[in-house]
């Protein structure tokens, strides 16, 4: 589809082009700024999986040494304690 | 700007299929992580040991 | 600015309309799409934060706990031993 | 569809605005989401202790 010459000039023409152009751009920016966002998304994503493995492998061994020490400490005050 | 005596742009079908694709996998992704994060949250909500531990250590002080 | 009556027929004027008009939903649908992402992530952000004052409480705890029954138990252990 | 008749739709200025608003505003929000989460992790990595109390207490088993 061309512009026809004597449509070159025409106020309406030039300013639905202008216009055009402008939302193009606009949603050709959102498109990467959105694509950015998802990228930073995903990688953030991942290292959060292996943190919250961490954490969560450090929690058991707390919670374990916590009850040991406890259990420990009940046998040992017997033996004081006669 | 083009100029009107150019070809007229095609409209770019695929930049607006480009957004809607972009939109929903923004939308999927940020769901994903947030319901992974709280149920993660979730299991490190149980600390009812802890307070247990600490009332039977307090025998001794 | 009008659509004269003489161009609203015209295939590039019709063409161009249908681009802007195009263009313009894509780009209020991409803007209605980061609003709302925006304001989830805004709701995630508080919770997380609370969450994580949450867990640093108790993680602190849960130290002082540990490092309280391991000095018990090792003082304890002086006793039985003598 | 807008038919050539009507008057043309004015370039909403503000939906182009609008847009440069919201991928800013998404942008930074992610950006110190991201920040607050890692650092405060950084602060849970911390668990020598962990180790320190456990081959105290192997002691006695």
């Amino acid at each position: 589809l061309r512009v026809p010459p004597e449509l070159a000039a025409n106020e309406v023409v030039t300013k639905l082009l202008g216009d055009n152009q402008q939302l193009r751009e606009a949603l050709r920016r959102s498109n990467l700024a959105l694509r950015q966002r998802c990228e930073e998304m995903e990688g953030w994503q991942r290292r959060t999986r292996e943190e919250r493995e961490f954490l969560s492998c450090r929690f058991q061994e707390a919670r374990a040494l916590v009850e040991r020490l406890a259990q420990e400490n009940h046998s040992l005050q017997g033996l004081v304690n006669g | 700007l083009l100029t009107p005596r150019q070809s007229l742009p095609q409209l770019d079908e695929s930049l607006v299929e480009e957004s809607r694709t972009f939109e929903s996998r923004l939308q999927s992704l940020l769901q994903d992580t947030i319901q992974e994060s709280e149920s993660s949250m979730e299991m490190l909500r149980e600390w009812t040991w802890l307070n247990d531990s600490q009332s039977f250590s307090s025998d001794l002080s």
